[in-house]
């Protein structure tokens, strides 16, 4: 066991779950919404190599019957089929995101996630003709009356 | 069809005719016959009132989740179905003349009305009906949802009241789900009877779950503390009828409830068994005084009240305390007290909530300090009042004071002195707040407003009086009503109360019929005797003198604000409306979770970051 | 039974021809959209005629089980494929901008969740969700607004870390059985993935599909998504598309994993979705936000119910899913109007007196008032949890009778608002007739419901025996024993 | 015949109990005049009183209620009186006991308050508040101590009660196995004749004679009348709990007076209590011995 540590698989593994670690980290933690799009395209490599990973044999030869010989240790071609397909989709969804971002950014002028998520829940209250649930200044109105008197004081004010 | 297909089946008539026709002006009163005809169909199972039969099954059933639906009638059912459709027979005659075209004048929907009465009523029969936990349980929603309907009607501030009945009575309702689950985990079946056989096996744990959960469902029906916050409001905000209707009859379902699944099937005996830890008391003592601060709190919320309907609806919080207490000691004298109280309080309280709102539909008002001296307007309305406060003080020679002797009469035999005085309590301080209510609308000063006030209309007249005659009649042969209750006694199994028509033959017994008959001719006495003296002169209303000064009309010489200065400078720093604060805490506390938890939506970061950590931690560890 | 393959492909195949149809006539393009879903919904209803007892498997591409794209059909998949189809139909975006495209988005909809519903291969599964999740950014994105481009963006961020993560769980999985197949998976299952391993994937894959299935730590969106987008696209995604993620997670609890471990993790986060959503709900002061919080509440519901080992969970979670798929449509169809502060709502019922019975109805059923649906839903979910005996599980039981109280105080504080007399600043809007129909219909079929109970109730449970019949899935996939050839 | 006998019964024992009551408050005037060192009234000062009342010119009635109020104040003691067994009359006794006795003596009380309401005088009213609240003040005592009575016995029926103490001696009378009780109802007894110091609802200087201030010729001739037989009642009721009732007259009497006079002398003595300090007094002093009586007999 201490000695197999080291060995290829292990780096390879840790290599994965190291990409997607980033990646979470990407997301979790910064703020900008380019990092955090960058965050998802980590995870999603890393989740592909995963998924390489899963059946990887090392020195396997391609999957490929020539002259109906069969290699001795062929790499299972599913995984392969699998990830080029994730692939094609992460591709899709990054590109998604990124014109999704523009148009945000030109909406609100800004890429800070806090921001726009500021921005939006003031336009959703906005819309609603409502005020913004958590300004500081302002305690909650409820607290101070009973379940009954909820109704007639919206209605009320 | 059976006899209890026919009863529910008109009962559904009713509901239909009242929704369709119960805007025009006979409409009214074609419901009104349907409700008799409901107590005639009633009246044809009426073995189930003198132990003559014993049960009454629908035909119709019908098998859910493989659970067998049933509906069925016995003589608990019966009793009960007896005060609800009287109860709506009245209220709706009441409400089928001047009444209901004032209400649909003023801009209210007199169909909506009489349909959330019938349908009031209809849920009521079917609840009462009930054959086994889930139709009890359906039954119970219905109801619960059908008076929400007819409390909401008069809009604006009724449907903060009816939102809180609604909160309170579905919070409820999920309690008595939980607990009728929790049966259903431990027995296996919703049937009544595998209930009955399975709790003498069901652990002490288990058992006092489900007490608790079953007694707090059924107790936010009831309002019992301390879930009696909602009650009185909510009540008195009922438009009219529907007042006295609810009054009378509707917070008494949980009382139905809670006989049939407590005392019926789980048994107060085995409550009894039940001990509280490093206590002296046991699952029934809790009950009973659970049932005795019933009695005493809200009496004394009523006493405070300026608004003569929530006065009403505050003692009708507190009589249901003595149902309770007398049904909770369940021996032969105390259940009878309890089931006897629950068709003697239906009549008064149903009766002193028509003559309240005969007085508003003549004055426009019923708060207490803006009346006064109705007595020479409002003769019948105010005979109909006497009546109904001697009843609710318990005070012979009404039905009232019969129940409550037999529960003070149990708390004797069962010595518990405690309670008793308790009880006793409750009674002192409703005289004196039914003292206040009379007093401050029909007798003292007479306000000039008023002066040209007429009496209610007949539509409105008859059934107050008809209810008093009840009230009259069933306080003097009170053995009529006990035949009724001895037959639940029996089917409820508990022990049977041995009377005659005047009351109960035993040690210390009581003969109504000679009480009253004594109190009528020592009246008749007392008559001859006022009349030996010369003749009196009678002067007008108004001509009032005070401290040596005439007093006009125009000045407001009536005394009624503040009623009992001395009382209050004493008690009054007790209301510290305790559980309206504890009401608000849970509020507030639901409210800061609820905030929390919006603020953790909006948020998302670090919740997942959280989540991701522990995920990826676990698969490196695996792989 | 290409007929199956029919189901995914005619309505794919559609969303592609639209825009050359369009070029033709743009009338027919209007018109073809519904037809093809039309279509669908019959061919899908044929299916389950001809279904009877026995599932039926189709081998797509030519190749046998394992290796093919292998298409499954019990009456439990083709129902929510059935449910998609109609659900879209019903359902149909109107959308302001660009009709063409939104049209082409419900239909590809329709199609990925058919595929979803009924996909026999793990990997299948995945690409038909992404796909999925794809077409619903761009259904919530369709609205045009500066809010729904922002709200799609955060749903994107959350819904590409879940599908990563689903992703890495599908690779989990691979490595310890080397095969994809639903069926072989579930064969192979007791002894390679009832280890630390399997449940490791089955984490990563419940949250990366829990997004779209509002599952608890994951549903973020939900309150900005429904808030921002159209009514008829809130209402797509929480009553219909949730569903089908919901089934992916069925399906491989019933397949593939069954360590007791799971079940934890599924009530522990069904209970923290039912209290955060439903206390959330309660301080919600506009009817999008408020329906969003609750049906996160309600999914979260039918977690705990999937908690419940066996065939009773499964029915359970069955029952109130499809309560939920009748229910949640309509009410965001109401809220179509009735968007917006709850304040504004002030005696809505008087212009839209339908629109206002209707939701004080759906409300009863929601927070389950007998004998509506909601009641015996609620009831099946309950009734097993307590015979469970654990603490937990009572807990789950408490969280769920108190989640209706709150439920019934905040609804009702809607439908107070809806029948108060007091007359607001702006006038208000009566329903579109499409909106109301639907919703009419909708609520007529829980109505109906009400009196087919016992035929519903049954047919549920054959449905949901059926889904949990394991050997009969593996049978009806690949009849001969593939134990030989898994590497 | 029995019924016949009865009838008798019931006739005689309101006059019985009118009588006596009569004597007795020629009694409580001639201590309060010692007390006060005057000479008293005349032997039959009481019945000139009622006479006189009876017979007066200006009788104001202010409406039907007025007039019905007096009736029911007076029928109201009649029909109480034959409830309550004296030596050779049982009455109705065993038709309700103790606790139907207490209830029957609120309908006289209720009398009064609604004739008094209908007067429409302000005075009146606050008289009848205090009452209303002083009984709510002196009512918890009592029952407590006809709780511990009736439960001691074994019955409410207070023919039993007399019958348990004359067949067992002095020993078993009610003052003696429970003397806690007994000082209880004692000190309560001047409240619940509505006599000195607790007739702050009278106060005539303040409120012009609170209840009594529209009450003219016979109606105050009426109240007259309740007042003998509320001092007989109390009398009685006393002697029947704790003093073994009597089965001869000769030996009845004495006690009966001997009940109304020893808590009247010492009454006089103190000033007059307002009605919060009423309640404080009640619910202090009598409930705790009551409730200590209680717990003693219970034990």
């Amino acid at each position: 066991m201490s000695m197999e540590f080291l060995d290829g698989n292990t780096i390879l593994y840790s290599a994965a779950f190291g990409l997607m670690l980033i990646g979470i980290g990407g997301i979790v933690i910064s703020n900008h919404l380019m990092r955090i799009i960058f965050g998802i395209a980590l995870l999603e490599a890393g989740a592909n190599l995963l998924l390489l990973l899963s059946t990887y044999h090392e020195g396997a030869s391609a999957p490929i019957i020539v002259d109906g010989i069969i290699p001795a240790m062929m790499a299972d071609p599913v995984p392969q089929a699998l990830v080029l397909t994730a692939i094609v989709i992460g591709v899709g969804i990054l590109a998604l995101a990124l014109s999704l971002a523009i148009r945000v950014q030109r909406a609100y002028g800004t890429l800070d996630m806090r921001e726009v998520r500021l921005r939006l829940e003031q336009e959703i209250c906005d819309e609603a003709g409502i005020e913004m649930p958590s300004s500081s200044e302002k305690p909650a109105e409820v607290i101070k009356t009973p379940v009954n008197s909820v109704v007639q004081q919206e209605s009320g004010s | 069809m059976t006899a209890l297909d026919n009863l529910l089946l008109i009962s559904a008539v009713t509901l239909v005719i009242a929704v369709l026709a119960g805007n025009s002006r006979v409409g009214g009163w074609l419901v009104t016959i349907m409700y008799a005809l409901q107590g005639a169909a009633l009246m044809m199972m009426s073995g189930l009132g003198y132990s003559t039969l014993t049960m009454v099954q629908s035909s119709f059933s019908i098998e859910v989740l493989s659970q067998q639906l049933l509906w069925r009638f016995d003589a608990l059912s019966w009793f009960f179905a007896l005060i609800t459709i009287g109860a709506g027979l009245f209220c709706s005659w009441f409400a089928s003349g001047e009444w209901g075209e004032k209400y649909r004048d003023n801009g209210g929907s007199l169909r909506l009305f009489h349909g959330a009465l019938a349908l009031n009523v209809f849920s009521m029969l079917v609840l009462l009906a009930s054959g086994d936990l889930l139709t009890l349980f359906i039954g119970w929603e219905l109801v619960s949802w059908a008076s929400f309907l007819i409390m909401a009607l008069a809009g604006g501030k009724a449907f903060g009241y009816a939102m809180r009945y609604i909160s309170y009575a579905f919070a409820g309702a999920m309690a008595l789900l939980g607990g009728l689950l929790l049966i259903y985990a431990e027995v296996g079946s919703f049937d009544f009877q595998s209930l009955k056989e399975a709790v003498p096996t069901m652990s002490s744990a288990t058992l006092w779950l489900l007490v608790v959960l079953l007694t707090a469902g059924f107790g936010v029906k009831m309002a019992i503390l301390p879930f009696h916050l909602w009650q009185a409001k909510a009540y008195a905000e009922t438009p009219g009828p529907g007042a006295a209707f609810l009054g009378a009859i509707s917070s008494r379902m949980g009382l139905f409830a809670f006989i049939v699944v407590i005392v019926q099937l789980i048994g107060i005996s085995r409550l009894v068994e039940m001990k509280i830890p490093f206590t002296f008391l046991d699952a029934q003592d809790l009950l009973a005084w659970i049932a005795v601060f019933t009695i005493i709190i809200p009496t004394y919320i009523a006493l405070r009240q300026h608004d003569a309907r929530r006065l009403l609806a505050w003692h009708g919080v507190g009589q249901t305390g003595y149902m309770l207490l007398g049904i909770v000691i369940a021996n032969d004298l105390g259940s009878a007290g309890g089931l006897m109280h629950v068709f003697n309080y239906a009549t008064y309280q149903a009766m002193l909530f028509m003559v309240v709102i005969a007085v508003i539909h003549r004055t426009g008002t019923s708060n207490l300090n803006k009346l006064g001296g109705l007595f020479t307007r409002m003769p019948l309305s105010y005979l109909a009042m006497l009546v109904g406060i001697i009843g609710l003080a318990g005070l012979p020679p009404m039905n009232g004071f019969v129940s409550k002797w037999l529960i003070y009469r149990s708390l004797i035999v069962d010595g518990s002195p405690l309670l008793f005085l308790g009880a006793v309590i409750g009674t002192l301080g409703t005289i004196l707040s039914v003292y206040k209510l009379i007093h401050n609308i029909f007798l003292g000063q007479l306000r000039v407003e008023h002066v040209a006030v007429r009496e209610a209309p007949l539509s409105m007249v008859i059934p107050m009086m008809l209810l008093a005659a009840v009230v009259f009649v069933t306080g003097y042969f009170p053995g009529l009503v006990l035949d009724w209750t001895s037959a639940v006694q029996a089917s409820i199994g508990i022990p049977v109360l041995a009377h005659h028509l005047g009351g109960i033959d035993m040690k210390g017994g009581l003969d109504m019929i000679w009480i009253v008959s004594v109190l009528l001719v020592g009246f008749g006495f007392g008559t001859l005797v006022f009349f030996l003296g010369g003749r009196s002169k009678r002067v007008h209303q108004l001509d009032n003198y005070a401290g040596g000064h005439f007093l006009t009309a125009e000045t407001r010489y009536h005394y009624s604000d503040n009623f009992y200065p001395g009382l209050m400078h004493l008690i009054g720093p007790w209301y510290r409306n305790s559980f309206e604060w504890l009401e608000r805490g849970l509020i507030s506390a639901v409210d800061t979770l609820s905030t929390a938890m919006q603020g953790l939506y909006r948020n998302a970061h670090p919740s997942y970051l959280l989540l991701a950590v522990v995920v990826f931690a676990l698969s490196w560890v695996i792989v | 039974m290409n007929l199956l393959v029919l189901m995914i492909a005619l309505p794919l195949l559609a969303a592609f021809l639209l825009s050359i149809i369009d070029r033709a006539s743009s009338f027919a393009a209007r018109v073809i959209g519904p037809l093809v879903l039309l279509a669908t919904a019959a061919i899908g209803l044929s299916v389950w005629s001809q279904l009877g007892d026995a599932p039926q498997a189709v081998q797509w591409g030519g190749f046998q089980a394992p290796l093919g794209i292998t298409l499954y059909a019990d009456q439990f998949g083709l129902l929510f494929a059935l449910a998609m189809t109609i659900g879209t139909l019903l359902l149909w975006p109107r959308s302001t901008g660009n009709q063409l495209r939104s049209s082409s988005l419900a239909l590809l909809l329709a199609g990925t969740g058919s595929g979803l519903a009924l996909s026999g291969d793990l990997f299948n599964i995945y690409v038909f969700y992404e796909l999925m999740t794809v077409v619903s950014y761009g259904l919530i994105a369709s609205r045009g607004t500066s809010g729904s481009f922002a709200s799609t963006l955060r749903y994107l961020v959350i819904s590409g870390f879940g599908a990563a993560l689903a992703l890495a769980g599908i690779a989990l999985v691979y490595q310890a059985t080397g095969t994809l197949n639903l069926a072989q998976l579930a064969q192979v299952a007791p002894e390679k993935l009832n280890n630390l391993q399997g449940f490791a994937a089955f984490v990563l894959m419940l949250v990366g599909f829990g997004v779209k299935a509002e599952l608890f730590p994951v549903n973020m969106w939900v309150p900005e998504v429904y808030a921002t987008a159209s009514s008829r696209v809130s209402a797509l995604l929480a009553g219909v598309v949730s569903k089908l993620a919901l089934l992916i997670i069925m399906r491989l609890l019933i397949l593939v994993f069954h360590q007791p471990e799971a079940l934890t993790v599924l009530l522990v986060l069904g209970i923290l979705g039912v209290a955060t959503g439903e206390l959330a709900a309660w301080r919600a002061r506009d009817l999008n936000r408020m329906l969003a919080f609750s049906s996160i509440g309600q999914l979260g519901v039918m977690f705990i119910a999937l908690s419940i080992p066996g065939n009773a969970g499964i029915f359970a979670a069955l029952a109130v899913a499809v309560h939920h798929l009748f229910l949640k449509p309509a009410m965001f169809l109401l809220a179509a109007r009735w968007g917006g502060s709850i304040r504004r709502l002030c005696g809505a019922a008087k212009t839209s007196p339908v629109a206002a019975g209707l939701f004080v109805l759906l409300s009863l059923s929601l927070i389950g008032v007998p004998p509506l649906p909601g009641f015996w839903a609620k009831l099946l979910v309950i009734m097993p949890l307590l015979t469970l005996d654990q603490p937990l599980y009572y807990f789950a039981v408490f969280i769920i009778l108190a989640a209706a109280s709150l439920e019934a105080n905040y609804l009702f504080r809607v439908v107070m608002k809806l029948y108060d007399k007091q007359p607001t600043a702006v006038p208000h809007k009566a329903h579109a007739t499409a909106d109301l129909a639907t919703a009419v219909f909708l609520g007529g079929g829980l109505i109906a419901a009400v009196f087919m109970l016992v035929p519903l109730a049954d047919r549920l449970d054959s449905i949901a025996a059926q889904a949990t019949d394991v050997s009969t899935y593996i049978q009806t996939v690949a009849p001969q024993s593939l134990e030989g050839d898994v590497q | 015949m029995h019924f016949f006998e009865l009838l008798v019964e019931l006739l005689l024992m309101p006059i019985l109990a009118f009588v006596i009551g009569l004597a007795m408050v020629l009694m409580m005037r001639r201590i309060g005049a010692r007390i006060q060192r005057r000479v008293g009234p005349p032997v039959l000062q009481p019945i000139y009183d009622i006479i006189k009342l009876y017979s007066k010119e200006t009788q104001i009635s202010h409406g039907l209620m007025h007039e019905i109020g007096i009736i029911m104040a007076v029928g109201g003691y009649i029909a109480a009186e034959t409830l309550l067994p004296v030596p050779g009359l049982d009455g109705l006794a065993d038709k309700g006991g103790a606790v139907t006795l207490a209830y029957m003596l609120m309908i006289p009380a209720l009398g009064m308050a609604l004739g008094v309401g209908q007067c429409a005088n302000p005075n009146g009213s606050i008289g009848i508040s205090r009452a209303l609240t002083a009984m709510l003040a002196y009512d918890i005592p009592f029952i407590l101590v006809i709780f511990g009575v009736s439960y001691v016995y074994g019955t409410t029926n207070l023919a039993e009660m007399i019958t348990i103490q004359q067949q067992q001696g002095v020993a078993s009378w009610g003052i003696v196995q429970m003397p806690l009780l007994a000082l209880t109802a004692l000190l309560i007894l001047p409240a619940i004749m509505g006599k000195h110091p607790f007739e702050i609802y009278v106060a005539p200087a303040e409120i012009a004679t609170g209840p009594m201030v529209e009450m003219s010729g016979k109606f105050m001739g009426g109240l007259f009348v309740m007042q003998c037989f509320q001092l007989y009642t109390a009398g009685v009721i006393f002697t029947t709990l704790f003093l073994g009732g009597g089965l001869y007259w000769i030996t009845f009497l004495p006690k009966i007076f001997l009940v109304v006079a020893i808590p009247m002398s010492v009454a006089y003595l103190f000033p007059r209590y307002r009605t919060e300090d009423v309640l404080r007094l009640m619910w202090k002093w009598p409930m705790l011995l009551g409730l200590i009586g209680l717990a003693v007999v219970m034990k």
